[in-house]
């Protein structure tokens, strides 16, 4: 048997399957990347620093705010910038409103149909209205947020090395936390969607990484952490990375403690589970999920909950900034010297680094981006060779489905993943 | 431009190179204010979020830049069948950021990347669509305006051109009335690029970087003045017009040199 | 206050295709009114939808019948529009619009036309309307050039001011072929075939914007006095009403002060010749 | 019709009463800058601005304002659609006072513009004199628009702790006395003003080196200056210049439509005769086309051709297009250095 699927549909980039089998023997079995390499670390060399952010977010129209933040604390740390508490609690804001963007365009737009039995959220317009206008209004409200504090969500303008360069006003705010509030309804709905659909059966345990931090759900910063006990300061990214080559992908791939790892909404929510709000907690419940949850299809079902709690701590975010007034702050003059910094973030996909070195006139001369999806593609091929053997007395059209949809439970973000880079830093 | 088929919706594709997939994504959120989107143009080929597959479209967006060798086949078959190519966005358009690795040379770029093992994949010039087939219309933006890429397939719909700005960001941003990032210390390529996205970066407190691509006959060199004058160095200066618009003014400089 | 910029919804009741890229069209005001136009007037044509753009009006007073025509070019959006549409359609009308050529002031003189190509389309408004009240002016002249035999429009028309004789009517085409027995060469070659009485002759000539630079050397080499001189200028116009700005040259408006002007008024103007 | 006198404190309470029933558009801060914008709160109002960015035309010709309304599908129906509401435009300078004079001559010869007009109708003018140079670059005093003895309904001059208030029309007394509490001047009010008046004068100065009044002759002999070569070649061709100036009211039409093609509007927006495509026509023709020529256009409008038509000038020296122009282009110089070399 030969399945060959090119192209996989409804993920982010070009991906391909390939599986071949003979009398029960898998004799090939993995997750291509075809897309064509873009090579981002080679030309952000020359640039200057207040120009990277906006390069990098152009990896990904997805998680652009997630590249632009790892991208600024990179430069920050680089350059020694310090964020005022409000910057601070801005970011945080837009990350969480590209988190929910991401999360509903993932579990909505590009996985329900699977369990709806249709190709593509365009038919759900007519079958399943409600569905679908929930699915655009928390799209709409995500990426509203999105461009009151940075212009926009795909590629957002507003977020610059120190702060921002336009910042909401409070009748905004007030406005967008009402909205927020209203949201409850159908966060409450989507959970019980979810709870409703039938993921598939899959057990695989594996190393779960992510970031961490004592008293928050680490999304920006913190350390990196592994459910198989390592811990690293973020500086050390590659003692977790190691990455390597593989000749049918673009994009590299990385191991840990084992052959690979998975990063992402369910390492997220097996690694930093305590630090859910309640109320996505709650929801966690409901879907039957606490930790250690080892089924990789219901990595999309972690992000169900993630949203939960990206609506919770969005509209406490705002109330404290409500409750300290917005200064009419701009970002702060830098001090342009040479450095080198690391950023990291938890973007919706997992673990994102941006590393740079910066030189005495603040012109990039060397960087690294590692991406979540890129780490996940060894832990998918390992997937996808252990879910084969047990599915392989299903019809070869089943498989395929299955195939797909486990590619898609990862939300690959493939163009992210075609530009990597494995040169040491002197 | 060629006709919409009268008795029923033209049917659309969407195909994608190198790029971030920000703008087709940019087309699914067009869809929370212009749901009747769905009832106007049939879309039958969109990878990034439908799994049906038509090949019998009329207008085909483009997104990204041609990387590549195996780019070119591609890029050709879709001309082939489309009546109508629309390069989507800067990548498409312009080359975009894509052809900042076209400053560096082809070889080190590889090498720097993917080390020894470069030669696993194939690459050269980043250029938009196009270099290699004739475009009939393109949306510029990186990413597209959402209202504009409404306002295009309106235009196509009824017949008219479809209405991209000639005049630059400037326009935009007084009628806006945004205070000019000049008057306050900073810089802007406004003057001298092509409006369409509302002014989005300068009302937002950030100059314009180019990413719609310069208007017809820009006086580039008093913008140098002007950015010269605002403080920038000429590296700097040159870095910002090569952000989004490598690929033109090297197409420029090849052709001053050909004169 | 009813705004100037709303258009009258009129029928277009005739399409007759002319040339490659001119149609005729023939459109009637609501309850059969007369447009009430002076020939070298235009009107705004608006397809609803696309936009609006400046024609002028083809057709004479003297021959309104409850319609009045308008020749088009096909060159982009309301014109491609108006190409695509069939008797019963409606087009919006705005105008008559601007100053046409002065009838008045020509009575009793000699006239010499001199059309080029799709400026016959004014052009011969002016001349039918002269030619239906024939006896109250001197010489009938007219010199029409056309790039091709195919491309000259209301070649019915102009064989018929050819055979009549109390016209002097010369036409002449860029480039002949097999069809075309006539005279070859650019218009300004018919003008050694006639002599005129200068002083008593006024001019008028319409068409592309070189034509008008030969074109007028040669009336002023017949001794014709500037101010006795008209052309209409085509400028981008939005509005017609002298507002927005568009078809100003120099400190002309276009659209309120021509678009028929003497020589005098736009000779020196470095934008309108 | 007669002098009045509003104390400082009153001010708020005038607006407050005024915002019930009226939209009212008054100077605010914008970051650094100013603006006209509709106020929802007395505090907003800032009489100590120095100039706006965009000019207060934009109240009477707003940069995008929709024409009329359209079906589509057999005979269309056309509806005008004539946007005005009852608005108070409160504290402009008397350069833009003049401004609005002008273009309510250009929108009522010939061809009434009955968009235009029907703003203007409903709109209560309530202007303010200044008594020191707004922003370096004005030169109002050059244009004879440094005071204004009409046009206004209401014309406020600062006194200190109160204002003096000219009381010109019917409507502006009407709106003092039913939402404003002032009352008649004095005397020593009288006194007072003339003592302000006279005292800002000498505060100003003349930036043209010559009389406004020589302009159009001057410029009728200059259309081959070698200035416009100059300025074109530094001219961005980005008509910020055009945008901002408060004479200027060129625009560009457009029709739009729904999605499904069965209704639409025809919209108008500013256009900039600085732009490239603005006297491009069929066939890809260009009349306009040189940066140089554009240029020269703008001067010859301000300084000409707008006199020949209207018997004013085209510019009240309100130095927005200095201000706003990034490559440092300046009407001011561009004048005297015609003059120098004339
Ligand atoms: C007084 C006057 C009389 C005219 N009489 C006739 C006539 O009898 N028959 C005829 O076929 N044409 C006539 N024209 C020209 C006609 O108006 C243009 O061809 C028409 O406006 C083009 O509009 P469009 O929407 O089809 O093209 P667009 O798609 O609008 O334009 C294509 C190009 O034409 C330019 N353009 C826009 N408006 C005009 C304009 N008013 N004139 C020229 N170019 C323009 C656009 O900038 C663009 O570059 C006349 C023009 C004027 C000013
Ligand atoms: S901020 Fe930029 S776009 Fe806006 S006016 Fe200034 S230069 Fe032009
Ligand atoms: S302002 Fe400039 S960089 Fe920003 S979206 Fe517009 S064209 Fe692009
Ligand atoms: S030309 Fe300049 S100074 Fe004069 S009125 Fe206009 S903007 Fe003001």
């Amino acid at each position: 048997m030969k399945i060959e699927v090119h192209h996989v549909t409804r993920v982010e980039g070009h991906g391909d399957i390939v599986v071949d089998t003979e009398n029960g023997e898998i004799k090939e079995c993995r997750f291509e990347v075809v897309e064509a390499p873009r090579f981002f670390e080679a030309f952000v060399r020359g640039r200057p620093y207040y120009e990277l952010s906006h390069i990098t977010s152009r990896i990904c129209g997805i998680c652009a705010v997630g590249h632009a933040t790892a991208s600024l604390q990179a430069t920050e740390k680089a350059l020694g910038v310090e964020l005022s508490e409000q910057t601070v609690l801005l970011r945080k804001l837009m990350f969480h409103g590209e988190m929910i963007d991401s999360h509903v365009l993932h579990t909505y737009y590009l996985v329900a149909p699977d369990f709806l039995g249709v190709g593509s959220v365009i038919p759900l317009a007519s079958s399943h209205p409600a569905v679908v206008e929930r699915a655009l209004r928390i799209k709409k409200l995500s990426g509203d947020v999105c461009a009151m504090v940075g212009g926009r969500h795909t590629h957002p303008v507003a977020m610059a090395v120190g702060g921002f360069t336009h910042l909401p006003s409070e009748v905004e705010l007030r406005a967008m936390r009402a909205r927020f509030v209203d949201a409850r309804v159908d966060m409450d709905e989507s959970i019980a969607l979810f709870g409703t659909l039938p993921w598939p059966e899959f057990e695989r345990e594996t190393e779960y990484v992510s970031l961490k931090k004592d008293d928050e759900y680490a999304l920006i910063d913190g350390t990196i952490v592994s459910s198989d006990g390592f811990s690293y300061p973020i500086e050390d990214y590659r003692k977790v990375t190691n990455e390597t080559c593989v000749p049918f992908s673009t994009a590299k791939w990385t191991h840990h403690n084992r052959d690979s790892y998975m990063v992402g909404a369910l390492a997220r929510f097996n690694n930093n589970y305590d630090q859910l709000h309640p109320r996505a907690q709650e929801a966690a419940a409901k879907l039957g999920m606490k930790p250690l949850v080892t089924n990789t299809f219901l990595n999309s079902a972690a992000q169900a909950i993630e949203m939960v709690h990206c609506i919770e701590d969005s509209i406490e975010i705002m109330d404290e900034l409500l409750t300290r007034g917005i200064k009419p702050e701009t970002p702060p003059e830098v001090d342009v010297r040479a450095g080198e910094g690391v950023g990291a973030c938890d973007v919706p996909r997992g673990i994102l680094f941006h590393h740079y070195v910066y030189d005495e006139n603040g012109i990039c001369t060397d960087a690294n981006c590692i991406i979540p999806t890129g780490q996940n593609m060894a832990n998918l091929n390992a997937d996808m060779k252990a879910l084969v053997p047990q599915v392989l007395d299903r019809s070869q059209d089943e498989i395929r489905l299955l195939l797909e949809m486990l590619v898609r439970a990862y939300d690959p973000c493939i163009s992210c993943s075609a530009h990597f880079l494995n040169v040491e830093f002197v | 431009m060629s006709e919409t088929p009268s008795n029923g919706r033209p049917k659309i594709a969407f195909f994608d190179f190198a790029s971030c997939e920000g703008c087709q994504l940019t087309v699914v959120d067009s869809l929370q204010t212009h749901l009747d989107l769905l009832n106007a143009v049939e879309i039958v080929q969109f990878r990034e979020a439908m799994t049906e597959k038509g090949e019998d479209y009329q207008i085909a967006f483009i997104e990204g830049s041609c990387t590549r060798e195996a780019d070119e086949a591609r890029l050709l078959e879709i001309r082939e069948q489309a009546d109508v190519v629309v390069a989507l966005g800067a990548c498409a358009h312009l080359g975009g950021v894509n052809a900042l690795k076209n400053l560096h040379p082809l070889e080190d770029t590889r090498r720097w990347v993917y080390g020894d093992k470069a030669d696993w994949y194939g690459t050269y010039e980043a250029r938009p669509i196009g270099a290699v087939i004739e475009v009939d219309l393109a949306i510029p933006g990186c990413p597209i305006d959402r209202e504009e890429f409404v306002r295009v397939v309106k235009a196509v719909l009824i017949g008219k051109t479809p209405p991209i700005p000639d005049y630059p960001v400037c326009v935009e941003c007084k009628l806006k009335e945004n205070v000019c990032l000049f008057d306050i210390g900073k810089f802007c390529l406004g003057p001298v690029v092509r409006a369409g996205c509302d002014a989005i970066c300068p009302t937002y407190g950030d100059g314009c970087e180019g990413c719609r691509g310069f208007i017809p006959h820009p006086n580039q060199n008093a913008m140098k003045d002007v950015l010269a004058k605002a403080g920038l160095t000429v590296e700097e200066v040159m870095s910002r017009m090569t952000m989004f618009n490598t690929y033109q003014l090297q197409e420029q400089l090849v052709e001053e040199e050909g004169r | 206050m009813t705004s100037v910029y709303i258009p009258e919804m009129a029928r277009l009741v005739g399409v007759e295709q002319m040339t490659a890229t001119e149609k005729l069209f023939t459109i009637e005001l609501p309850n059969g009114r007369s447009l009430g136009h002076d020939p070298g007037q235009f009107v705004m044509a608006s397809v609803m939808g696309v936009g609006e753009a400046p024609v002028s009006v083809s057709s004479s007073p003297s021959r309104s019948n409850g319609v009045f025509e308008l020749c088009v070019r096909q060159v982009g959006d309301v014109t491609n529009a108006l190409h695509g549409m069939e008797p019963g359609g409606w087009i919006g009308v705005r105008g008559p619009f601007g100053n046409g050529f002065p009838v008045e002031k020509m009575r009793g003189k000699d006239l010499l036309f001199a059309p080029g190509g799709l400026g016959l389309a004014p052009l011969r408004s002016l001349i039918n309307q002269v030619l239906d009240e024939r006896g109250a002016f001197g010489r009938v002249i007219i010199l029409c050039g056309a790039r091709r035999p195919q491309e000259l429009l209301f070649r019915d028309e102009v064989d018929e001011w050819v055979a009549r004789d109390d016209v002097e009517c010369l036409v002449t085409v860029d480039r002949g072929d097999d069809t075309w027995d006539g005279h070859v060469g650019v218009i300004t070659t018919l003008f050694h075939q006639i002599s005129v009485n200068p002083r008593n002759t006024v001019a008028a000539t319409v068409g592309p914007p070189i034509m008008y630079r030969f074109v007028l050397m040669e009336l002023l080499g017949k001794g014709i006095p500037e101010s006795q001189i008209y052309l209409s200028l085509e400028r981008r116009m939005r509005c017609g009403v002298g507002k927005c700005g568009h078809c100003q040259i120099h400190d002309l408006c276009c659209c309120q002060e021509g678009p028929v002007l003497t020589y005098a008024q736009s000779k020196g103007v470095e934008e309108a010749l | 019709m007669s002098l009045m006198v509003l104390n400082k404190g009153a001010v708020g309470p005038l607006i407050e009463a005024l915002m019930a029933d009226y939209r009212v558009v008054g100077p605010q801060a914008k970051g650094p800058q100013f603006a006209f914008g509709t106020l929802t709160d007395p505090a907003q109002m800032r009489l100590d601005y120095n100039t706006t960015i965009l000019p207060p035309k934009k109240v009477l010709q707003p940069q995008q304002e929709r024409l009329a309304s359209y079906s589509l599908g057999g005979k269309p129906s056309v509806e005008q659609i004539i946007e005005a509401t009852p608005t108070v435009l409160f504290g402009i300078h008397t350069c833009d006072l003049h401004a609005v004079q002008l273009l309510d001559k250009a929108f009522s010869e010939e061809y009434p513009d009955a968009h235009y007009l029907a703003r203007r109708d409903q709109t209560i003018l309530v202007s303010l004199e200044c008594l020191e140079p707004c922003d370096e670059h004005s030169f109002c005093k050059s244009m004879g628009t440094l005071t204004a003895g009409e046009g206004y309904d209401l014309h406020l001059t600062d006194l200190g702790l109160a204002y003096a208030v000219d009381v010109a029309t019917e409507a502006g007394a009407q709106i003092l006395s039913d939402y404003g509490s002032a009352s008649e001047a004095g005397d020593g009010d009288v006194r007072r003003l003339n003592d302000v008046l006279g005292a800002k004068w000498p505060r100003f100065t003349y930036r043209l080196e010559f009389d406004a009044a020589e302009l159009p002759a001057l410029l009728s002999t200059a259309y081959d200056h070698p200035l416009w070569q100059e300025l074109g070649d530094r001219c961005l061709a980005c008509g910020s210049c055009t945008n901002v100036c408060p004479t200027c009211y060129c625009f560009n039409v457009y029709d739009e439509t729904n999605m499904a093609l069965t209704e639409g509007e025809r919209v108008r927006r500013w256009d900039s005769c600085q732009l490239d495509e603005f006297a491009r026509v069929a066939g890809g023709e260009n009349f306009r086309e040189a940066r140089a020529a554009r240029q020269r256009h703008r001067f010859m409008r301000k300084g000409r051709y707008i006199f020949e038509k209207f018997g004013e000038l085209g510019c009240v020296g309100c130095g927005r297009c200095i201000r706003a122009c990034v490559a440092d282009i300046n009407i001011v110089d561009g004048f005297n250095a015609i003059q120098r070399s004339a």
